[in-house]
């Protein structure tokens, strides 16, 4: 009889995220859905707004990441109204767009995806969190964690008015120029900031690479796709998260294609399916070919491990080192192993860091003209940036006096939705042998999944982070027959 | 629907239009039942909230009338009304209230048959437009 | 005996009224140490089948988030309802019903039909739309219904108190969790912000003259305006008049003008008829033609008027 | 506790019971919400129906009562007083107007009855949020500024004075009596000016109660009705007033010689003068545009020759400042600029003048002792009066002056009296001759022969252009037929206005300024001498074309108003129906301040607030409307009163 194995978000009543797997009467495992729940509608009622609003309303889309849809929405308002914002403008949007990935994905390691490893992958449900990594770690270092967290959203405070949603972002620059005084508290923060990512990737290596058992994990086939990567990169092929041309590579690591962020339409696709409110992506000249990995498959992957895997390296020298020493460590470019998302985020961790001390020191960031008055009529525009969870595209078109007619959003998590599919699913198929389900195997497909940090907010305005996991097994009328919950 | 009988309110000032409906009535000269008035001491006093309530609360139609431009008996406030209206028009069309539905227009006390007129106009207007599915 | 039980939760929503409850740090500690918090999907793992376990009236306080636009959300909105003493919205969205209330202007199929078939990106040639029942090869699956308009929390569930905002000001959840914990009394339906208008505290007040008027609208993208002068009076869009004060006026002090997002003040049934009064009645001319230009040199009023506001606004939706 | 509402339906005699079905109304108000006794009434505004309403409301304590009849406008105060006199506040009472908007208006009885139970429901929703007012009481100053001393500013004195108010008679010029102090004689009566407002003008400078203020205006003005301050300059006249007995020693040594402007600069005076016999108080003043001290020079003529040591050179203006309660807006009226109407030829030929000029010409004190002479100082042997110079003509003005015919009868039958050899004719288009002695007047006058009556077809169908020396005009005749006729002397008569300052004025004192520069009245039917300024009260000619008596009249009416509503000792009642703010609410945005024609909403700096002066404020609502933060109520007329009204209307 054919079971099925809800995985849920607490539990598919109350939604944001579910996953679904399914095992044959052998208990092989068939298939595993990951659904998303929920849908808002954003690509219709964002038509006959004033285009000049949409950073201020595309990034309520997300809580998680309001930056990233900030930014992508005031690149296609440059590009909208062809006009270029002035270079202390382009450098503040940077500076805060690095500061925010740098919380963002502090807060995914220390808060949500870092206690799998900080903690333990076998530690009880309710220590693998937070307050897990402050007795792991310690409250000194659990204080700091907040505290420069703090700090780095204060920056965003300093540069936008709110921490959380920045409203500076307009069509050739942005709303305000960064005085002396505060560019000099933000020199400070970021001094910070580069040390705390120092210490972060120490205690990457003191946790986890000295540790045989998580590298195997790392390493081990359980978590292996060999798929495209995409990300953005500058005009030397190094990772950028702001700006630059999308660059695909193939499962071997050659360049597939590259290019402008306004063509995408030419090289990505979405599927729609009828058993979730997300799209998934994949790469058109290639096509759908389901949820299977492989060169023949246009499936694809983002986000960090894809940005490095897409890029030649770090555009600055200590993430380059430790761009070097990742790939040497995990056997050369491009690596493949869905867990290596962790320390690939630390990298860009550092890149973050080392960029703002970049653009904070660059004595241009102070210059009191930050707009450039758009002079053309609107009529189309494409905006992209590397959002934590993976390239994002706005895409606008507008009437003369720049109400919008027409809006698509292709958010991070959807080019990584069917990877996640097939990721839990083939974890779980390793791992569910008939009803011999055993508990650590939650954590394994829980890690799976968290692995990628998928922003279900992003994909479809929902759940934002993470998800506590529980199996339930359930046959074909659905009847309970065993619930383990993880942990 | 033929039997269809609109619903309209109608804001007149307590000065002019009141007192020009008022008239229309000691003429004993009918006119529309479907017109319910809300007297207000100035057509500045109409509050584009009372618009938007009449509509909620099931109004087809809604008619401010105010004193002729120059002769409100508080100076100004009819243009305060206007100015409001010219937003509001525009505003009502993206819920999809067709412009018709509201009126703003200029009644003197001595104007009894111009109100009768604009209100059998309104309401012939209104009917025709059919009913405003009312807000839950 | 044991601590007063919190619960927090998110209906449609995008995760930063969350953001902004890890943005207490460190009273975290505090409310921790007053309460359990027995239920947070976003950082917790309980189970939906434990919040029915409650007894009714179980928990003492329930935050919740988001507007309800999905049955589920709806479902778990009245059950946290029948298990919670008090019950706080939290957010613009459970508030006022939040920006996705925009999406009341257009019909659901209009919104299915938009992301699912007519966006340049998705191939889709037999037109298929997420289905609330659906079989994959067999495999019996499904998904919560998209309801027709987006309501506010209040418009699904009794609530208790309000914390206004996108996002929220951290102070008054601190505030709001702690006088509820402290049995503080309050009258129903208090809003944990200002009483008076944002006005009141923008430091851009004195620089509006007193005979301010509206010549035409000017918006954002076409030119750069004086940062030291209040935007009205400079032809510009802000609702700061006809919206509660309480956000610390985190855009104007970014350089841009509000939206309104912590809703109407208290009195005021409908936040974007009042704004649009008070703005059409400062326009500077009594002509009818050129009122009808001004009024064209104002793009989408409803957008405006009502960017977070429409599901609690009086015509609420589009007719029809 | 529960309100206890009382709903009665006056039948009105058969007008309302016929109409609709009031058994039914009775019944379906019985069955509203709070509700606890509907009657239907025969006539209820009679004295058994005021009975029945006063013992209902003791005996069943009625806490609100809606009145289901005629028109508020007819009944509303009635049955106010007896809710008062009942011991209810007058304000917990509400009307429905069944009887003009539905008995009346509606023949389908069954159509007007619905609509009747929709329009009580809706009295009885509004009702039960009424809340009880009291009307305020506030201090307030007796005394009243007068601007100007023409007879209107002079009768609204003296009636004030004679009520032992104390008047501050305000005047530019350094001598009083406006126009009329320039006439030799007025009609229909042919009484001799003078001897008109002599009397007058005498009281008036001697009354123990007005404070005369010659050769002073008025520059600033604040706060509001019974409670206004105002500012004078009183201008530094450089004669000692006291002193000076007029006697003219100062004239002849004074070395300057400037045109009069008195006399319409017929002939000229010195820069110390007074411009004309008789003119009040007979007291000189120096002009300092024209006076040599003034340019600089040495110069001391004026007051080596005064015998009374009443010239002061030292003499400074004066800044003083009035506490008044209301304000005679009485400024008078100017004439048409005939240079504006090239088709009269005004200022570009000699002997083409404008009825001002002939006036003074008339006059026994104007430049030529009264004698009517050409330029040449001969005599003409024809004059023409021309009618309606500049006016009843859209491209000038379209009003009629009202009085010019009269007056241009006046001339002619004064240019007979002293050229009886002279032929005089008027060119008119229509005569307008009201009131009751003017259409007499006229036969009489034009009964005499050397007086052509010349009818033209239009005000401005004619034309006049100079030949060798004589004026020659062309015409239409009414038939349309074009005519001409040369004549020696040619009178105009323009169309009077407002005064030229008017604008100025009417910003200084807030009233609004209607056509022609004339002041506008509150309601010009029933409220013509007051406006929309509470407290500024405006008469004679600059509210509009008028004769003496219509003047004298309107100054003592505004005399009237003021004397019935400031009493000494007793307080200003001010309606309740009026906006508030609530400072608790309040953000401050300013939005409210510049929406109040009357300007009673002011921006407090410190609290950071707009306040309502209850005492300006007419309750019209506009800034309540406007309020973002529906800060301000407009009581009796608030948000809660009316929503339940359109909730009750539409249920």
């Amino acid at each position: 009889m054919t079971k099925k194995i809800t995985i849920d978000a607490i539990t598919r009543l109350e939604g944001h995220g579910k996953i679904e797997i399914f095992v044959d009467d052998k208990g092989d495992v068939e298939r595993a859905y990951l659904q998303v729940p929920e849908f808002k509608g954003f690509e219709k009622f964002c038509e006959g707004r004033p285009a000049e609003e949409m950073p201020v309303i595309t990034q309520k889309v997300c809580g998680v990441c309001p930056v990233a849809h900030h930014t992508a929405s005031s690149k296609a308002l440059d590009a909208l109204w062809k006009v270029d914002p002035p270079r202390a403008a382009k450098k503040i949007r940077e500076l805060m767009y690095n500061a925010f990935i740098f919380e963002d994905h502090l807060l995914h390691f220390f808060f949500l995806g870092g206690p799998d490893f900080v903690v333990g992958p076998q530690a009880p449900a309710l220590e693998r969190n937070i307050f897990g990594v402050i007795d792991k770690v310690g409250v000194e270092i659990a204080k700091k964690v907040i505290d420069i967290r703090k700090k780095v959203r204060g920056i965003n405070a300093i540069i936008s008015g709110s921490p959380l949603y920045p409203v500076c972002g307009l069509p050739g620059g942005i709303s305000k120029a960064l005085k002396k005084n505060e560019r000099d508290d933000i020199a400070n923060v970021v001094k910070e900031a580069l040390e705390f990512a120092k210490f972060t990737l120490k205690l990457w290596e003191d946790i986890v690479l000295k540790n045989k058992e998580y590298v195997d994990l790392i390493l081990s086939d359980i978590y292996f796709h060999k798929t495209y990567y995409m990300g953005l990169v500058d005009k030397n092929n190094k990772v950028n998260f702001y700006d630059g041309k999308i660059r695909v590579v193939d499962p071997d690591g050659k360049e597939f294609e590259k290019f402008e962020a306004k063509d995408y339409l030419k090289h990505l696709e979405e599927r729609v399916e009828t058993w979730s409110y997300m799209k998934f992506l994949y790469l058109k000249k290639i096509g759908w070919k389901g949820f299977v990995d492989g060169k023949e498959s246009g499936v694809y992957r983002v986000a960090p491990l894809a940005r490095l895997n897409a890029s030649d390296g770090m555009a600055t020298p200590l993430a380059q080192m430790e761009y070097e020493r990742m790939y040497k460590h995990l056997g050369g470019k491009p690596v493949h192993n869905t867990m290596a998302y962790h320390w690939a985020r630390l990298v860009e961790v550092l890149y973050a860091a080392e960029r703002m001390e970049e653009l904070i020191q660059d004595d241009e960031i102070i210059d009191p003209t930050v707009r450039n008055i758009p002079e053309h009529l609107p009529t189309e525009g494409v905006g992209v940036v590397e959002a934590p969870r993976g390239t994002l595209f706005h895409h606008y078109k507008t009437d003369k006096n720049g109400m919008l007619t027409a809006v698509n959003l292709l958010v991070a998590t959807q080019n990584n939705a069917a990877a996640i599919c097939m990721s839990i699913e083939k974890a779980a198929k390793r791992l569910i042998k008939g009803d011999n389900i055993s508990e650590g195997l939650l954590n394994m497909i829980e890690m799976a999944f968290r692995a990628y940090d998928p922003c279900l907010a992003c994909a479809t305005h929902s759940l934002p982070g993470e998800m506590p996991l529980k199996v339930s097994i359930y046959n074909r009328k659905r009847k309970l027959l065993k619930e383990i919950v993880r942990g | 629907m033929s039997d269809f009988e609109p619903k309209i309110i109608g804001f007149l000032c307590n000065w002019c239009s009141y007192e020009g409906a008022d008239s229309a009535g000691k003429a004993q000269r009918e006119y529309p039942a479907n017109l319910k008035v809300v007297r207000v001491m100035c057509s500045g006093r109409v509050d584009p909230q009372f618009i938007l309530k009449a509509f909620k609360e099931g109004a087809d139609g809604v008619l401010i009338l105010g004193c002729h431009p120059g002769d409100c008996h508080y100076k100004e406030g009819n243009y305060k009304m206007l100015r409001r209206f010219s937003l509001l028009k525009k505003m009502l069309e993206q819920f999809g209230i067709e412009e018709e539905r509201l009126r703003l227009d200029w009644v003197s006390a001595s104007e009894s048959e111009k109100f009768i007129k604009i209100v059998s106009d309104m309401t012939a207007k209104v009917r025709s437009l059919g009913p405003l599915s009312k807000y839950e | 005996m044991s601590k007063p039980k919190i619960a927090l939760y998110w209906c449609s929503s995008c995760g930063g009224c969350e953001e902004s409850v890890v943005d207490i740090a460190e009273n975290v500690l505090t409310v921790r140490e007053l309460a359990d918090i027995v239920f947070w999907p976003v950082a917790l793992d309980v189970k939906y089948k434990d919040v029915e376990a409650f007894a009714d009236n179980e928990i003492a306080v329930t935050l919740i988030n988001g507007s309800i636009r999905m049955d589920e959300q709806e479902h778990m909105a009245k059950l946290l309802r029948r298990k919670s003493q008090k019950i706080i919205a939290q957010g613009a969205c459970a508030h006022i019903g939040g920006i996705y209330g925009l999406a009341n202007l257009n019909k659901k199929g209009e919104c299915l039909d938009k992301a699912y078939k007519e966006v340049p990106s998705v191939k889709n040639p037999k037109g298929v739309l997420p289905q609330v029942k659906t079989k994959d090869c067999g495999r019996e699956l499904e998904l919560p219904d998209f309801h027709d308009t987006v309501r506010s929390l209040d418009q699904v569930i009794t609530v208790d108190y309000y914390i206004p905002g996108c996002p929220p000001n951290p102070k008054y959840i601190v505030e709001a969790v702690l006088a509820v914990l402290g049995n503080k009394d309050l009258p129903f339906g208090y809003v944990f912000a200002e009483r008076r208008s944002l006005c009141h505290s923008c430091h851009l007040v004195d620089s509006k003259p007193q005979d301010s008027v509206i010549n035409k609208i000017k918006r954002v993208h076409e030119w750069v305006w004086d940062p030291e002068k209040c935007f009205l009076a400079q032809d510009m869009i802000c609702l700061g008049p006809a919206t509660r004060g309480g956000c610390e006026e985190r855009c104007i002090k970014g350089n841009m003008p509000c939206r309104g997002c912590y809703g109407p003040v208290e009195n005021v049934e409908d936040q974007g008829g009042k704004f649009l009064s008070a703005l059409a009645s400062i326009i500077n001319s009594n002509d009818e033609k050129q009122l009808k230009k001004i009024a064209g040199s104002f793009p989408d009023i409803a957008g405006f008027c009502y960017r977070y506001s429409l599901p609690t606004s009086l015509l609420k939706k589009k007719v029809g | 506790m529960a309100e206890r509402v009382g709903v009665y339906i006056c039948e009105c005699g058969p007008n309302i019971k016929e109409a609709v079905d009031v058994g039914e109304l009775t019944i379906y108000a019985q069955g509203l919400e709070s509700v606890v006794l509907a009657k239907p009434f025969n006539l209820l505004c009679s004295a058994s129906g005021q009975e029945l309403l006063s013992k209902d409301i003791k005996e069943h304590g009625l806490t609100r009562v809606v009145i289901a009849a005629c028109s508020p406008k007819e009944h509303e105060a009635t049955f106010e007083k007896v809710l008062k006199n009942a011991g209810l506040n007058p304000f917990l009472l509400q009307v429905a107007n069944i009887r003009e908007q539905c008995a009346w208006t509606i023949k389908d009885k069954r159509a007007a009855t619905q609509k009747a139970k929709a329009m009580i429901k809706a009295a009885v929703n509004r009702v039960i949020h009424h809340e009880p007012l009291e009307a305020k009481e506030i201090d307030c100053q007796t005394d009243v500024l007068v601007v100007g001393s023409g007879v209107a500013g002079l009768s609204a004195a003296l009636t004030l004075a004679q009520k032992n108010r104390k008047v501050y008679l305000v005047e530019k010029l350094p001598w009083i009596g406006g126009q009329v102090a320039r006439y030799e004689k007025v009609f229909p009566t042919l009484e001799c000016a003078s001897c008109v407002t002599a009397p007058v003008l005498d009281e008036v400078l001697h009354h123990g109660h007005t404070d005369l203020m010659s050769n002073s205006e008025v520059e600033g003005l604040t706060g509001f009705y019974g409670n206004f301050i105002v500012k004078v300059r009183k201008k530094a006249r450089l004669v000692d007033l006291r002193a000076c007995i007029g006697c003219g020693a100062c004239f002849e040594a004074c070395p300057v010689k400037v045109k009069n402007e008195f006399n319409e600069n017929m002939d000229e005076r010195h820069a110390i003068y007074i411009p004309f016999a008789g003119a009040l108080p007979a007291v000189a003043a120096i002009d300092r545009k024209n006076c040599l001290r003034f340019k600089g020079q040495v110069c001391e003529a004026c007051l080596k020759a005064c015998p009374f040591a009443a010239i002061n050179y030292d003499e400074k203006d004066q800044l003083v400042e009035l506490k008044v309660g209301a304000i005679v807006l009485a400024v008078g009226f100017d004439l048409f600029d005939a240079r504006k109407a090239p088709q009269y030829s005004y200022g570009k030929a000699e002997n083409i003048m404008t009825a001002f000029e002939f006036e003074r010409m008339l006059n026994s004190t104007g430049p030529t002792a009264g004698k009517i002479l050409m330029k040449n100082k001969k005599p003409p042997k024809t004059i023409a009066f021309i009618h309606c110079v500049g006016s009843r003509v859209k491209k000038f003005n379209e009003h009629c002056s009202g009085v010019c015919c009269s007056y241009l009868l006046k001339f002619a039958h004064m240019a007979k009296e002293k050229l009886p050899k002279a032929t005089v004719c008027e060119f008119y288009s229509d005569l307008c001759l009201p009131g009751k002695e003017a259409q007499e007047f006229c036969d009489k006058v034009t009964g005499k022969k050397g007086i052509e009556l010349l009818h033209m077809s239009g005000a401005d169908s004619i034309k006049i252009t100079v030949k060798n020396n004589k004026a020659f005009i062309q015409y239409a005749d009414v038939s349309g037929k074009n005519k001409n006729k040369t004549v020696d002397m040619v009178v105009l008569a323009p169309a009077m206005q407002g005064v030229k300052d008017s604008k100025e004025l009417a910003k200084l004192f807030d009233v609004s300024l209607g056509k022609a520069g004339f002041f506008v009245e509150e309601n010009n039917q029933l409220a013509p001498v007051s406006t929309t300024t509470k407290g500024v009260f405006i008469a004679g000619c600059c509210a509009g074309p008028k004769d003496i008596p219509a003047s004298v009249a309107q100054g003592q009416a505004a005399a009237g108003c003021i004397l019935l509503r400031l009493v000494p000792g007793e307080k200003l009642t001010i309606s309740p129906r009026v906006a508030v703010v609530d400072s608790e609410l309040c953000s401050g945005c300013k939005t409210c301040l510049n929406l109040c024609p009357f300007k009673a909403i002011t921006y407090d700096e410190k609290e950071k607030q707009c306040v309502v002066n209850e005492v300006l404020c007419r309750g019209c609502g506009t800034c309540v409307a406007a309020c973002p933060s529906a800060a301000i109520k407009a009581r009796h007329f608030t948000n809660k009163q009316i929503s339940a009204e359109i909730k009750g209307l539409l249920e």
